[in-house]
């Protein structure tokens, strides 16, 4: 078992890593920057290392700040939490290059989830469904059309080494294909310094559905359910629930099946999920894998049970899965989380600063993930996130009350914060009623 | 300039029993006016220089919050705090990266400087080793050397206080 | 600096006991010097004359808390706060109950008492209501109504202000 | 269903009822004294009456102005909570003839309940084991005496119309028979102006085992399972769990066929828990019981995925058991309570005062009922309950680190609190082999 863990991360998830750690007994070591001086993961990790200044690519991003301090503090293990060098497959060799373990996947299996066409062409050989596209790299604007007119428009072009909506273009008809085409290529290149791009199907409206994946280094892979996080802005995920009220129990076990042949199949190990994309029909289409802890991940402990981040630290260290996790799953009531960030309700212009009063709303059901307290800083270099508010019932009406009561007792002041948004999705008779998309929210901003 | 470090500073006010106090932190300044005996205000501005495992600087209020006692810096961090007294006309020297601390270039070899040396701009003061690099750490002005604040094959971290020098 | 920040330097400051606080932050600057004649108590005593429906008392932090919509008074809470300008040389004669004022000993009867009455000790003001018994609320000083503060039929909370009396 | 409740409590339990009438769309009422004012409880519900000054018997216990504050907001029913007016059965009545729906057992059975040798009859008839001792008041010295020498010593004399220590007496032998009668006597005339007092066998490390019970108004029962207290100062619960080390799956159903009976055959109603001692061997001994909510119910409502107070409104509302608790109940996972009060740790000297900092645990598996923020006040006139710090784990053992974790991360300032006693006890092996007992504290004071 590990003695010591440094964390290379901050804010909430930080403080998750460390809850974790601290309940299994294990030393903790947070990393700074000069920005976070006063930062909850300073206060509550046993040893706290200043790695840098404000700057993330100064501080959270620069591998030999991070290496080192785990060195001079001989951690012997790293939990790179989500964002920063969670995906980073250099830095997960440069770990294993200093005898330091990383608590993820192997910087292989990184690198090849990391190349969407290799990550797409690993499920479709496992039988898991993919959005029908070009298999692999567009060779030219005729390569393009010919695809297209054989899946139907709308399709989408995205860049091959891409993410995070640069470099994606939907084309509607064959006429705007070739200027998408050669737009998309430059968007790739400026972003990624690569012009490759692939074709896919576009769905106007789908829902963004999820499954969690936990391997350990046995190949053995148990898929802990899905969640739906179809309420988001511009990708950005801003509520996200488990389970989701599109997926029935016979779609979760086929799902089930194939994922875990996947899994096992591209070498998986430690925790991961797979997107999909859900259309009109229910047919699901595979788009990537995050090959990290998700932000959303709470929302799959309270109906699993399972911890997640300690399952996650228990395989590092060699733990079969089968003490990790019940066998078999179950999935019990109703979970829901809003992320509640510091952007204003309305413009989402991002609203970093002082708290001023907090008031965190407690109670049955209710779980606060959150590194913020009276007089904290929210600072203006990293996400925007304050806090998440998760909560459990046993039907989704319950938890969507439960959500209610929690986010009218969610107090922030001295900066804006997107509470008012939830507030105005979850009380809305579509959300109630499960009707959910990728396209909500605009259709909610338009007064629908 | 927070308001519970202008509480903090009043407590020192009361408890010292100063008759006036200011303090100027860049574009902040505090005045405390009150009508007593002396003690130097120069105790307010201590805890900015941080130790290597910190912590020491508790979130809610810096002042009141128990510090944790897990959090005992592992190396002499009470060393790295400047003592108070002739603090205004010094500078200090401070780590820009995160590794082990070495005051010679290598093992038995006289130590780049010594307390009350002369050093002048580009002149090596110290190597700190990060990732197997040896990393060399100059003078960026011309003075004495009034402390050393760090011992020899020890951790430091982004920012930490290497060496008091007062210009010359 | 907001309001809040300058509010708490103030208690600060009564707290303290210090004669004198100046802080300056870039553009802004507060001084507060503490005279030995204590603010007018009324101030401090209207926002407890609280409206029956109150939560008009926030935590955390007063002034900034956001009052929830849902707690808007269901009575003239407004009218029950007294006017400051005339606060210093008048007396509130406070309900020492909860229930229903009345200002008449019956429905269509003269009221006890009009604006600009002279109402002396031991005189009958109003009626509260209280589980089915009435309570008459007498005077207990000698003066001229200014304010009659509360709607005949209308609940009361306890301590809250009835009338404002100029002391004669 | 009901359209408004008036809450006659404050503080965190205040709080919690709160909660679930938001959840269940009904209108709240707070009444507050003016050492309240500032209380969240004030400031989250919908309306907020101020019926008094700081001192509770001119404000949370006058009965007319917890009354003329229901009248005149209009409010149909009203919560009592625990404490205050929660078992006064004259308020109880006072509800009733003012048209209001107390939310609790009818003011018959509060009475009889209160009653400690009506309930003890009412059991032993139903065939729940109650301690040996005096079927009701001692007729004099010489009755105790023959009891005494029955039973077997050590037995404790105690007074009929009692509760909370005063008027009880422990006698070792007989020639401090006599003496104690006396004395017990004087001390009952005095606390509760009946001289009448009752004999029982004393046991002298008893387990405190309560089992949670749930009635609705058509006499269907249920018996959510049991929760061990045996973490005491001088009869103040300070630690709680559910389930049970000392109660195997066998008692405990055994105890709820008893428990059903019992209680439907004294009419009971709401919520309700029934308190026993256990002996060294295991046997249970039927002590009293409390016709109201506890503050330790949510231990309960973590293993058994029940809302209590929600329950509670629903069946005063006329909804049936089976709508409100699922059959058969299930025990999942184990949770434990600490009460966080504003005493000294060691001293146990009250210590109100303001709260200057204040950091909440959170994160997977931790609930905190608490009304305390930064810059709050515990005022002197109330209990000093700071906060119930709540965790679930899926083992005992994990419940035990979670708590461990939790209680670290909780930092109150300004005030003393009961934190450190807490990590003491919940660290102490004793505690994680289970071995309790109500002398576990004492032990461990001297050093145990």
């Amino acid at each position: 078992m590990f003695q010591k863990i440094l964390i290379a991360n901050r804010g909430e998830i930080a403080l998750r890593v460390i809850c974790a750690c601290k309940e299994l007994g294990i030393r903790t070591v947070a990393v700074y920057s000069e920005a976070d001086r006063h930062s909850l993961h300073v206060r509550f990790a046993d040893e706290a290392i200043c790695i840098g200044p404000a700057r993330s690519s100064r501080s959270y991003l620069d591998i030999p700040s991070v290496i080192s301090a785990a060195e001079i503090t001989n951690a012997d293990a790293i939990h790179p939490g989500y964002g920063f060098l969670s995906e980073n497959a250099d830095f997960a060799e440069v770990c294993d290059a200093s005898g330091i373990d990383f608590i993820g996947p192997t910087p292989h299996v990184i690198r090849e989830m990391g190349l969407k066409q290799r990550a797409r062409a690993a499920m479709k050989a496992a039988g898991v469904p993919v959005l029908p596209g070009s298999d692999g790299v567009l060779r030219g604007p005729e390569e393009a059309h010919a695809l297209a007119d054989h899946i139907g428009y709308p399709v989408m072009l995205k860049a091959a080494a891409g993410g995070g909506g640069r470099g994606m273009r939907i084309v509607r008809d064959a006429a705007e294909l070739e200027s998408n085409f050669a737009q998309a290529q430059q968007e790739a290149q400026a972003a990624f310094s690569s012009g490759d791009v692939y074709l896919e199907k576009f769905i106007v409206a789908p829902r963004h559905i999820e499954f969690q994946v936990l391997a350990d280094r046995e190949g053995n892979i148990a898929v802990l359910g899905e969640r739906e996080c179809s309420i988001q802005r511009r990708h950005q995920k801003l509520i996200e629930e488990a389970p989701s009220p599109a997926v029935s129990d016979e779609v979760r076990s086929r799902m089930t099946l194939l994922l875990e042949r996947a899994m096992r199949a591209v070498g998986y190990t430690n925790a991961g999920t797979v997107e999909f994309l859900m259309d009109e029909k229910g047919e699901l289409y595979f788009i990537e894998v995050n090959a990290r802890v998700q932000v959303e991940h709470p929302v799959t402990e309270f109906v699993t049970g399972v911890d997640i981040v300690k399952a996650q630290i228990m395989i590092a260290a060699g733990a079969p899965l089968s003490e990790l996790v019940p066998q078999p799953i179950r999935i019990s009531g109703h979970a829901i989380e809003c992320r509640v960030n510091a952007e204003h309700p309305e413009t989402f212009v991002p609203c970093p600063g002082r708290i001023t009063g907090l008031n965190l709303p407690g109670g049955i059901g209710v779980r606060v993930d959150t590194a913020a307290y009276t007089d904290s800083v929210i600072p203006p270099y990293y996400d925007s996130l304050v806090a998440k508010l998760i909560v459990h019932g046993e039907t989704r009406q319950e938890a969507i009350q439960r959500m209610l009561r929690a986010l009218d007792m969610f107090v922030v002041e001295g900066i804006h914060t997107t509470i008012p948004l939830h507030e105005r999705v979850v009380r809305h008779p579509k959300f109630a009623a499960g009707e959910l998309s990728t396209q909500f929210l605009d259709a909610l901003k338009n007064g629908g | 300039m927070t308001l519970d470090e202008i509480k903090e500073l009043i407590e020192v006010v009361q408890q010292s029993g100063v008759a006036e106090l200011e303090v100027q932190r860049g574009e902040n300044r505090v005045r405390i006016r009150r009508s007593a005996a002396p003690a130097p205000p120069e105790i307010v501005i201590a805890p900015a220089a941080a130790p290597v495992v910190t912590a020491a600087a508790p979130p809610m209020s810096p002042s009141v919050l128990p510090v944790n006692s897990a959090t005992a810096p592992t190396t002499p961090a009470a060393a790295a705090q400047p003592e108070p007294e002739n603090e205004a006309d010094l500078t200090f020297v401070k780590s820009p990266i995160v590794g082990t601390y070495y005051d010679a270039a290598s093992p038995g070899a006289p130590p780049f400087v010594k307390a009350g040396d002369h050093v002048s701009p580009g002149q090596v003061l110290c190597i700190i080793e990060s990732m197997k690099l040896m990393n060399e750490i100059e003078s960026e002005l011309s003075g004495i050397v009034v402390r050393k604040l760090v011992e020899n094959g020890k951790p430091v971290e982004y920012g930490q206080a290497l060496f008091a020098i007062r210009p010359a």
